[in-house]
């Protein structure tokens, strides 16, 4: 097909695709109201079932807590297969990387930007951990929480410092760390399987007051796990992807 | 409640955590990495097998985190498992173990990851099976899929699997969010997420446009997955180009989870809803006719052999296909034998032909000829393997294909056993042809074409090893799965097969039975006296039809190797039409595949429309 | 569904305002992906795809969903762009 | 009008995503038209979910039993966002290999199998 056939047939498909999808949406009950009863359900026992304030996390890290399982799989295989593909290949080298300084394509960071840049990596990794600690309480939790900590990670690189980053950090440690996070959740699923319940069952102690820091037996805790794993992806998928930019070339280059 | 269910799915996750965690361990230490990935997949075998036992005689449920439905309301999420199910998932568990094995001396140079990845593929493909929510089943397949991207292009520093897995992941995205829209629609309408309570909820109704347009939505991921034509375009890419071991996984199971996800959604959510069984029914029996012969077609032509056994994995999906689309129990039971009889035989074609490019560092049909003399065993395998894959009698193929035709026989569409032996003519003729040219060096070197000679030559070895000899891992599990193929085939021709078979597959199809299973924790009884109206015995015809097609498979590899000797057919090239076509329509641009699929939606949500309205 | 109960409670537009802003909003929405999907140089698709980012965060708040406005913006704002940028750094160098 | 124009939006963004994907000529490009079509779905999960008046479901500061709105899809989408993000870096390092083998990025160009 060349491109002008292709525009084509895809006009008229797509204009039949599209009405017949509006005609489907159309059997919708209006907007605005949702009928229920899956949600209706869960907002009327969520809050003394298990405590938790935040009913998107309960239903997240406990309800449907199986599925997160999955979600956060998807994650870990998602950042092994960007460790697949950009891994180093023959007939690629790596730049030295003390002579990094030298012929590096990125415009060197200026003074201020470095200093703002670190100022604000400690806020940055607080606030992180703050929401991935806070899952049952707030609009929060492991998933914006490690995503928030992995943009700590991008700031240290605006300082400049990818190269310190990564000689403390090598990428074994942020691998064991997801997997860690990862492995975390599922054992917790597991532990519940050992006790004779089934599988992700909240077996920890609810508390007395909900939306408390302590309060909501396993979903804070999965939380955590959650927040660790998103975290250590990220930050593995980022690294690898600056790696890529700033220190391999292929061999003739 | 059986604990069992939900390890099935644990266990491989935890172990692919466990094994990244303890990557700095298991450096050098390869055979224990080996063994360990090994060793978690035949666990998970034996588990799945177990649960296929015990929901032999009624349904399991199983509830996550113990939230059961209150007043018919779910709020957690369920695996809902049925014999059929179960015995999907161990199939795949059985050919992890098979190319885990395989791999053993494959590859030199693995990490951690292929171990992980392969067994969180594992993971994903027993939750889909298991599972009784429609978001949860959706989650399982991004699972799925996002590790069978990463295996896809897991040699990136060639062109092929870097092309091959960008076009298999954006297609299969695309379909995904269309599913997720779906899904996300169903539930504007009834606010569940349990297939069985969804399935309740539209039931009370006949279907209107939502009912429709959700059903066409959510199974166009599961259409893309399932290669049926035209939504089939990144199977080959992909096929060709990712690992050998992993091809194994590809062709035998992930391609047949497409349809088993249709089979699932169509009865336990829209087969009361939707109605109008004799249309939906020709719907599908018209795609999988196209698919059928589409895939015969390409595979035939096809000179670079893994390509050759993708095509011909997109034939028998087809006529598996027209088997489900026959809406019957026997149908549905002849596609669930034929699945797994397909799936050892295409396995062992694939680990043959892994032997082959370790061993000779080619999959070009033409460069191979008579070169493969020395591979006796691998040939002999290889042999066996196609003969299966064309029907002989008494592999497993030939009692599931039987059944199907049986049951179409009874409802006045005998013309598909036409369409069976003209499809399995032609790829297990392709197969054949193969054999008989590289192993045995019979007839003249195919002509050589030169597009395909340049796309054979890309697939450079996978292994760095001294290639001397074939290491006695990789022989034994394709021996060993031909061998299941026969003697799930002589099961199934002594009549031991049949009744449970049928059984398990009455009990798919009823949908108020699972609702009720799911819903109400009662159990329905089938006693398979029944169903005996169908009988699953091998009859004379069906003996004649095997034998028919392995002859014609037979005949058209003779005549494929010596055409060029005789004298009627002297100088005609009987491909140069084809290819022309192929490359039209198989253009590897992504844009055209979307295009395609697009297409095909609005061709089927029109047809839809008109069913119903 | 007693949407009385809730005009009573603090966090309540009213209605019609509801109304008002969520249009306006979802207008936006649809002119940003658009506007993503006609660019067609690399760098300054980034840049409407994050704009784009925040016009989807906030029309998920004017949704009541706060906790997947945060999980937008954090993704839709920080880490889509820098990884996209950090790809066509690489694939830009090479092709000088 | 607003019972219906959330949904015709989400309709219109699908469209010129699967626009964008087939007459894309840049891999980048291609990759985040694919955002764009899944963006569609993110409205559409909170769309159907959405209660006229209602509050998000949080309890902290407001009595448990005020109308709020659904929180499943909210659930649903929130860790899809996070999830796909990872996804789409997947296929950005198909990308990045993409440009190696091939020195272009239009998907044209790079038909390794059909030469």
């Amino acid at each position: 097909m060349t491109p002008e056939q292709r525009r084509w047939i895809f006009l008229a498909a797509g204009i039949g695709f599209v009405a017949f999808f509006l005609w489907g949406l159309s059997g919708l009950p209006g907007f605005g109201n949702y009928p229920g009863p899956y949600g209706l359900a869960i907002l009327r026992v969520a809050v003394a079932q298990t405590q938790a304030t935040g009913v998107v996390s309960a239903i997240n890290f406990d309800y449907r807590g199986f599925d997160t399982v999955g979600e956060e799989f998807i994650l870990f295989a998602a950042a092994a297969g960007v460790s697949v593909v950009l891994r180093r290949l023959r007939g690629e080298r790596e730049r030295s990387a003390l002579d990094e300084a030298a012929d590096r394509d990125v415009p060197p960071t200026s003074g201020a930007v470095r200093m703002v840049a670190l100022l604000f990596t400690g806020p940055v990794v607080v606030a992180g951990w703050w929401l991935a600690s806070h899952a049952q309480t707030n609009p929060s939790g492991g998933f914006q929480g490690g995503v928030v900590l992995a943009s700590a990670f991008v700031l240290i690189y605006l300082a400049g410092e990818f190269l310190v980053f990564k000689r403390f950090s090598p990428v074994t440690f942020t691998d064991v760390v997801e997997a860690v996070g990862a492995g975390g959740f599922a054992a917790v699923g597991l532990s519940a399987v050992l006790m004779g319940l089934p599988y992700l069952t909240n077996f920890l102690p609810l508390g007395q007051v909900p939306g408390a820091v302590s309060s909501s037996g396993t979903i804070a805790l999965i939380s955590f796990f959650v927040g660790l794993e998103v975290a250590a992806a990220f930050i593995l998928i980022v690294g690898e992807l600056l790696e890529q930019t700033l220190l391999i070339r292929q061999g003739d280059s | 409640m059986d604990q069992l269910l939900a390890l099935a799915v644990a266990v491989p996750l935890l172990a692919a955590a466990a094994i990244s965690a303890c990557t700095p361990l298991f450096r050098g230490r390869r055979r224990a990495l080996d063994l360990a990935a090994i060793g978690t997949a035949a666990a998970v075998a034996a588990m799945l097998f177990v649960i296929m036992i015990r929901t032999a005689d009624r349904d399991q449920v199983y509830w996550f985190a113990g939230f059961r439905p209150a007043r018919g309301i779910v709020i957690g999420i369920d695996f809902e498992v049925q014999p059929l199910s179960a015995g999907l998932a161990c199939l795949a568990a059985i050919l992890v173990v098979a190319a885990m094995t395989f791999s053993w001396r494959y590859f030199e140079r693995v990490a951690t990851y292929y171990h992980a990845l392969m067994l969180i593929f594992l993971a994903g493909i027993t939750g889909f099976c298991l599972t009784g929510d429609i978001f949860d089943m959706f989650v399982w397949f991004e699972l799925m899929g996002v590790a069978a991207y990463a295996l896809t292009a897991y040699r990136p520093e060639e062109r092929g699997p870097i092309q091959g897995a960008l076009n298999f992941a954006i297609t299969n995205s695309i379909g995904a969010y269309l599913s997720l829209s779906g899904i996300a629609l169903i539930y504007g309408r009834t606010g569940a997420l349990n297939m069985a309570q969804i399935g309740t909820a539209i039931a009370r109704h006949p279907a209107d446009r939502l009912v429709v347009v959700a059903f066409l939505l959510i199974i166009s991921a599961l259409l893309v997955k399932g290669a049926i034509v035209p939504f089939h375009f990144w199977l080959a890419d992909a096929h060709a180009v990712a690992p050998t071991p992993v091809c194994v996984l590809f062709s035998g199971v992930m391609v047949e989870l497409g349809l088993y996800g249709i089979a699932r959604v169509y009865w336990s959510m829209f087969g009361q809803a939707l109605g109008h069984r004799a249309a939906i029914s020709h719907v599908f029996l018209a795609l999988g006719v196209v698919t059928a012969l589409t895939g015969a077609l390409f595979c035939f032509r096809e000179r670079h052999i893994k390509r050759l056994l993708a095509f011909s994995t997109i034939s028998h999906v087809g006529m598996f296909l027209t088997g489900i689309a026959l809406l019957t129990p026997l149908g549905l039971a002849g596609a669930a034998v034929y699945v797994i009889g397909h799936a050892l035989v295409k396995a062992a074609l694939f680990l043959c032909t892994g032997i082959v490019l370790h061993r000779l560092s080619s999959v070009n049909e033409p460069h191979l000829h008579g070169r493969g003399r020395h591979l006796k065993i691998t040939g002999i395998v290889f042999t066996l393997a196609g003969l299966g894959l064309a029907g002989l009698p008494p592999f497993a193929i030939f009692v599931g294909k039987g059944w199907i035709e049986a049951s179409a026989g009874t409802h006045g569409l005998a013309w598909l056993t036409a369409l069976m032996i003209i499809c399995t003519m032609l790829t297990g003729g392709a197969v054949l042809r193969v054999a008989g040219g590289v192993f045995y060096g019979l007839g003249d070197p195919p002509g050589e074409d030169p597009e395909m000679a340049k796309e054979a030559a890309e697939e450079t070895s996978e292994t760095d090893a001294a290639k001397r000899r074939t290491p006695l891992t990789m022989i034994i599990p394709p021996a060993l799965l031909v061998a299941a193929a026969i003697g799930i085939g002589v099961i199934g021709v002594i009549g031991r097969l049949g009744p449970a078979v049928q059984a398990a597959a009455v009990r798919f199809e009823d949908q108020a039975a699972y609702n009720a299973a799911v819903l109400a924790n009662t159990y329905v009884t089938h006693p398979v006296a029944v169903h005996a109206a169908e009988s699953a015995g091998v009859t004379l015809a069906g003996v004649l039809a095997g034998a028919g097609s392995v002859a014609g498979a037979l005949i058209l590899a003779w005549l494929a190797l010596y055409w060029r000797r005789l004298p009627v057919l002297h100088g005609y090239e009987p491909s140069a039409r084809l290819a022309a076509a192929a490359r039209r329509f198989h253009s590897g641009v992504v844009n055209d595949y979307v295009t395609w699929i697009v297409l095909g939606l609005a061709c089927l949500g029109g047809v839809f429309a008109l069913i119903v309205s | 569904m007693s949407v009385l109960a809730a005009a009573h409670t603090p966090y309540t537009v009213p209605v019609a305002m509801m109304d008002a802003l969520q249009i306006t909003i979802l207008v936006l929405v649809a002119a940003g992906a658009t506007a993503v999907v006609l660019i067609r140089e690399p760098v300054r698709q980034v840049l409407a795809l994050s704009v784009y980012g925040v016009l989807l965060a906030v029309l998920f708040l004017a949704f009541q969903a706060p906790d997947v406005t945060l999980s937008e913006l954090t993704v839709g704002a920080v880490v889509l762009p820098v990884v996209l940028l950090l790809t066509l750094a690489k694939v830009r160098k090479r092709e000088e | 009008m607003m019972s219906v124009f959330p949904f015709i939006v989400v309709a219109w963004i699908l469209a010129v995503g699967l626009y964008g994907v087939v007459t894309s000529r840049n891999l980048v490009h291609q990759i985040i038209c694919l955002i764009v079509v899944q963006s569609s779905t993110y409205v559409l999960l909170l769309g159907v979910g959405y209660v006229t008046g209602a509050v998000a479901p949080y309890f902290f500061d407001v009595p448990d039993h005020t109308p709020a709105v659904d929180p499943v899809v909210q659930a649903l989408a929130l860790t899809d966002v996070v999830v796909e993000a990872a996804v789409t870096a997947l296929l950005l390092s198909f990308a990045i290999q993409a440009h190696k083998r091939f020195g272009t990025l239009d998907p044209h160009e790079l038909v390794s199998l059909k030469g």
